[in-house]
């Protein structure tokens, strides 16, 4: 089996302008959530100053090796899910170091980085952050469990286990985006969404008010500052699955844009409204809501 | 639960298309009118009585000599310094200033990183808010100390006319008291209000022990505590 | 002035859940006894710079109202006042704040919890104190209970006079703040760490209980 | 599905004594600070929880953080020189510490503050109530993490405290209500101003009222949780609208009446189902209640008149022998004063009974047993409490 080295770089560059797509985004976000509060919000680039000051702190102590890790596991969670898939479909380019079974190592991925978290969290022996990643788990994989079964129902539906083939499925017009052609999987994995994107209402996690900030509590300066570069790419990288496998995917830069801004619109959309639930209460909520519409996704193909 | 618990938050969005209620810049806004900001004083108009010194209950004033302004027959020489670091801003000093010459501007913006810098004596020390034309004033109508002088009785006309009795009466016992409440114990010359000596409870010191121990130059004031045309005592009236 | 330790603090045995005792050392276990030492900024003047204009860029203050100035710090993050826009934010752990806003007096009590938030934020970390009460202690001069002088105890960059200062004035000293650090005379942090022995005099002159370690971070 | 409930098996066991049983060696058991650097507590105070998995166990409540032996610093100070420091005792709603001293020093030298003051004061008590209630909506939003609420509200505070400020000079602690009367009159044009802000607040309400209390997760996160049991009302010194929400009215405006509160119209408001959401929701429309009072005040206030009565020199005002205890229906409950003086110029004894120190003590250790840790930032806000209060 031949590779073609050249697809590094290129993978690194969609990493690149992801990251930056990505700390524009949440500025963005942030601002248009700053509006329904009737203010301005923050500067566009107040990210990336936060980001060089983080990085810039003279001290910054450890609790232990695996302290130091728990950051790198999960910036390593958000660039290798968006390595393993295709960004934009059709370019060479940018479709990264996707391969036939990648939808499995995606799945795995998108849970990869909370597993490192929740080691570093321990590590740093705050109370709050072990509590806070205990529901973080708890949550996170409920929320996966619809998500699956959605991805499951795609690939049933399109016979194979590799994005790329999926979005080559749903190409030649919108009527044949999954959206259209299995809408319970696309509400099922939607509802997941809303879940994995740390806004209310699945945000107990990190809620401030009840526990102060969970699993970050003890992070600071250049771990804090890893965990933001990740807080940019990450997100991204989960909408570009969704974006693949549900929404048509990308063919060019500016729809791959568009796209993952309302991705990221809808989860602020419900987020800004909403109060959260308590970590039992989002549970049960997903069992009873998402996983469900799931299971329908998976009897209807 | 009903739909309408599902939906009905989802109106917070409407503000997306309201424009943003933030003052666009807070930096330069002016406070209101009646505002009782930053210390101004008429140091022409202060006679350097030291009773806001007597009444802060936070030992923020002390009544210092201000170079250039001497001491003479009614005025102590003495002007009031405030500390920035002990001031609440109640305003009482405006109130019970006997002269009106202290005020307060609107101006409320001073930031040092020395604390050292927050004690200035207003209208000497020349402040930004010197001239400000708005802030909180004392309203004519009200003062918190004695308002009315007691009227001392004297002979009708017709009395008087023949006759060599004393025209003025004096006061009973319950005036002079009244009267004497009107005093300030300020212990410079005044016309209207009778000496610290004649009402029973002596000096600003022993009644408001905490100011009194705040104000460190009292040897300065006492050069400016000449005993003055003492009306009668109260007993003798 | 040596004390009696509270009973949680000092070395006992503990069995653990599966039956092994062993012995815990709560003081030694839970901090570190390493004091901090002064930190020199980058080698190279420019990148120091850089990292002061994106450090005075980007103020992230420690959710901690002190006393009666937090009142004035919710206009602050709200849509009237909105210090977002001027890079200024909350944030609820003081590992990842690097300003502390005294707002208003600090009772012996809460200076304890203080002086501890200060010393876990990472350095360079600033100190605004804002309020009459930290200045020379305000209406609380006479208190028993009450601190009189911020300065004393911990470095202070900035003073904000007011009794409540206005939002519009703690702007106008977050402004001055952003001035000093990108000139790079906001270095609390290593005052601190030079003058440490006179802080923590000063500290355990007030604190009569005082069953901490000398620095905790 | 079966709801959930925890496992009691393990909860700890009484002693003797009646204390718990709490072995932290074991394992089974965590200690949790919740404040005072902590965004989900209600100033400067703290709750020291003990925890077992995800429900707390002992909850106790530290104070002292705040304290600055008011009461003490009052017996060395003038009954004037006591006026600024009083508001300083409750800084989201210090109007009515100002209100309960002048009508305590009031009642005891026998000063009577003449009808236009009653009216002003009537007047901004209400004002503050707003701000107080605008305040604890935002919080009780914020502690479920609806922050959008609390931008609202505290827009919508702050605009009245732009009438406080151009009414009284200063945004925070006013200083107005001087024994004896009050500062000053209102200034040219309050009335439509203060209409403006009033509209400003009814909207802004009716928005809170379709984001916060038609929420789904909002209901879900309040409704039955941390219910006052109305046995609990007497037993803890239950007041204000947490004793309305569980269906008592308990009004000290109505029960006895005082400024001008005889001939102004309301009706104490009620809930009955004593929880959370039920306690939000007496707030809200005791808050539009205000509103309508306002109203009412302003139509009715008399626009000439003396401010101030009549006063002795306060430089050195004695007042005779006597003691007397002044109360008022704060925000949150009843607010007291007891006064003391021997004849000389200064307070003997002063006394404030502050709601929030049964509901924040008593109340919340009774009421903290068996709930979620989530659970514990919105129950203590529910209680409406404000912790410069408790302590002095």
């Amino acid at each position: 089996m031949s590779f073609d080295w050249m697809k590094i770089p290129y993978a690194l560059l969609t990493v690149f302008i992801v990251f930056n797509y990505g700390m524009l985004l949440g500025a963005l976000i942030q601002k248009i959530g700053a509006r329904a509060g009737r203010r301005h919000g923050i500067p566009i680039w107040q990210n990336y100053v936060d980001l060089i000051k983080n990085y810039g702190q003279r001290t910054s102590i450890t609790h232990g090796v695996m302290f130091y890790l728990g950051p790198v596991f999960r910036l390593t969670g958000g660039i290798g899910l968006l390595l393993f898939v295709p960004t934009i479909y059709g370019s060479y380019m940018f479709s990264n170091l996707s391969f036939a079974g990648d939808l499995i190592l995606a799945l795995y991925f998108v849970f990869f980085g909370t597993l490192g978290m929740a080691l570093g969290a321990g590590e740093s022996g705050h109370p709050h952050a072990a509590i806070g990643i205990t529901r973080g788990l708890s949550q996170v994989s409920v929320a996966e469990l619809p998500f699956a079964l959605a991805v499951f129902a795609v690939a049933l539906q399109y016979q194979t286990l590799s994005v790329t083939d999926i979005v080559a499925a749903q190409q030649g017009g919108v009527m044949n985006w999954t959206l259209f052609t299995n809408p319970l999987a696309v509400a099922a994995a939607m509802l997941a969404f809303l879940g994995s994107m740390m806004r209310p209402p699945f945000d107990v996690v990190i809620a401030p008010q009840e526990i102060p900030i969970g699993p970050p509590t003890e992070y600071h300066s250049a771990y804090l500052a890893l965990m933001q570069t990740n807080r940019a790419i990450f997100p991204i990288a989960k909408m570009v699955i969704y974006m693949n496998l549900f929404f048509g995917g990308a063919t060019s830069w500016p729809e791959f844009a568009v796209k993952v801004f309302l991705l990221y619109l809808f989860s602020a959309f419900v987020g800004v409204c909403f109060p959260r639930f308590r970590v039992e209460q989002s549970i049960r909520w997903f069992l009873i809501w998402a996983v469900p519409l799931g299971v329908l996704a998976i009897l209807w193909v | 639960m009903s739909v309408r618990d599902v939906l009905s938050p989802f109106t917070a969005w409407k503000n997306l298309f309201r424009d943003p209620v933030s003052i666009p810049d807070p930096l330069n806004r002016a406070a209101a009118p009646r505002y009782r900001g930053f210390h101004q004083n008429d140091v022409e108009k202060c006679i350097g009585c030291g009773t806001c010194e007597t009444i802060c209950q936070n030992g923020a004033i002390d009544m210092v000599p201000v170079e250039g302004i001497e001491t003479k027959s009614g005025d102590s020489g003495l002007r009031p310094r405030i500390d920035y670091g002990r001031c609440c801003w109640c305003a009482l000093c405006v109130d019970v200033c006997m002269t009106k010459s202290l005020t307060m501007s609107n101006a409320y913006t001073w930031v040092e990183n020395d604390p050292d810098l927050f004690c200035f004596t207003p209208g000497v020390d020349k402040k930004h808010w010197d001239n400000a034309e708005l802030g909180y004033h004392c309203p004519t109508d009200r003062r918190i100390t004695g308002q009315v002088r007691a009227h001392m009785r004297e002979l009708e006309p017709e009395t008087r006319i023949d006759s060599f009795v004393e025209i003025v009466q004096g006061y009973s016992v319950e005036e002079a008291i009244l009267e004497a409440d009107r005093c300030v114990a300020c212990g410079l010359p005044c016309a209207t209000a009778i000496t610290s000596a004649a009402w029973n409870c002596s000096t600003p010191a022993t009644r408001f022990p905490a100011s009194a121990a705040a104000s460190a130059p009292t040897s300065a004031r006492t050069p400016a505590l000449p005993a003055t045309k003492a009306t009668r005592s109260p007993s003798a009236g | 002035m040596e004390q009696e330790l509270k009973p949680e603090l000092q070395i006992r045995k503990v069995k653990g859940p599966d039956g092994v005792e062993f012995e815990v050392e709560p003081l030694r276990d839970y901090y570190c006894e390493a004091l901090p030492t002064v930190q020199h900024g980058a080698y190279i003047q420019i990148v120091e710079d850089f990292f002061n204009w994106a450090r005075s860029h980007s103020l992230w203050i420690l959710g901690f109202g002190t006393g009666c100035g937090a009142i004035e710090m919710r206009p602050l993050m709200t849509p009237r006042f909105d210090a977002y826009r001027y890079g200024i934010q909350w944030r609820p752990t003081p590992r990842q704040a690097n300003l502390l806003v005294i707002s208003g007096y600090l009772s012996v009590k809460t200076l304890k919890r203080a002086i501890r938030a200060y010393e876990q934020m990472q350095s360079p970390k600033y100190v605004v104190g804002l309020g009459s009460c930290t200045i020379n202690g305000g209406m609380y001069w006479d208190s028993y209970n009450t601190i009189k002088r911020l300065d004393d105890y911990m470095p202070v960059d900035l003073y904000i006079v007011g009794c409540m200062p206005r939002p519009e004035a703690l702007l106008a000293g977050f402004e001055d703040l952003k001035k000093l650090i990108r000139a790079g005379k906001a270095e609390g942090a290593n005052q601190y760490a030079e003058k440490f022995d006179w802080y923590k005099s000063n500290q355990k002159r007030v604190i009569h209980d005082w069953d901490m370690p000398d620095y905790s971070w | 599905m079966a709801l959930y409930t925890p496992d009691r098996s393990q909860y700890p066991a009484k002693k003797a004594d009646g204390t718990l049983d709490i072995d932290l060696a074991s394992g089974k058991y965590l200690k949790l600070w919740q404040g005072p650097n902590h965004p989900g507590i209600t100033g400067n105070m703290s709750v020291e929880l003990t925890v077992c998995g995800d429900e707390v166990v002992e909850g106790k409540t530290h104070v002292g953080y705040l304290h600055r032996g008011f009461e003490k610093l009052m017996e060395r100070r003038s009954f004037i020189q006591c006026f600024p420091i009083v508001c300083r005792i409750c800084v989201p709603e210090p109007d009515f510490n100002e209100y309960c001293y002048a009508a305590a020093v009031e009642d005891l030298s026998g000063i009577q503050s003449p009808e236009r003051a009653n009216w002003m004061r009537a007047l901004i008590l209400e004002m503050g109530r707003i701000n107080s209630y605008l305040m604890y909506l935002g919080g009780q939003a914020g502690a479920l993490g609806l922050g959008v609420i609390g931008q609202w509200t505290t827009y919508a505070r702050d605009l009245m405290l732009d009438r406080f400020e151009e009414m009284t000079g200063a945004r925070i602690y006013h200083m107005f209500i001087l024994p004896g009367g009050v500062r000053d009159g209102l200034p040219d044009g309050f009335d439509q101003r203060m209409e403006e802000t009033l509209r400003e607040i009814e909207s802004t309400m009716k928005d809170v009222h379709d984001v916060m209390f038609h929420n789904a997760v909002f209901k879900k996160r309040t409704v039955g949780q941390g219910v006052i049991d109305p046995a609990w009302l007497d037993q803890y010194g239950v007041t204000g609208p947490n004793a309305r929400a569980a269906g008592v009215a308990k009004d000290v405006r109505r029960d006895q009446p005082y400024l001008v509160y005889r001939e102004l119209e309301f009706e104490p408001v009620i809930g009955h189902d004593s929880d959370i959401y039920t306690r939000s929701d007496v707030r809200r429309r005791d808050l539009l209640m205000s509103v309508d009072l306002i109203r009412q005040i302003l139509a009715k206030m008399p626009r000439s008149g003396p401010l101030i009565a009549d006063m002795p020199s306060m430089l050195h005002w004695k007042i005779p022998r006597g003691e007397t205890y002044v109360r008022g229906e704060c925000s949150r409950g009843e607010y007291g004063y007891y006064l003391v003086t021997d004849g000389s110029g200064f307070p003997r004894r002063v006394n404030v009974r502050g709601p929030s120190y049964t509901h924040a003590m008593a109340l919340l250790e009774r009421m903290i047993v068996n709930i979620n840790i989530s659970d514990v930032a919105a129950l203590m806000v529910s209680l409406h409490t404000y912790p410069p209060e408790i302590e002095r």
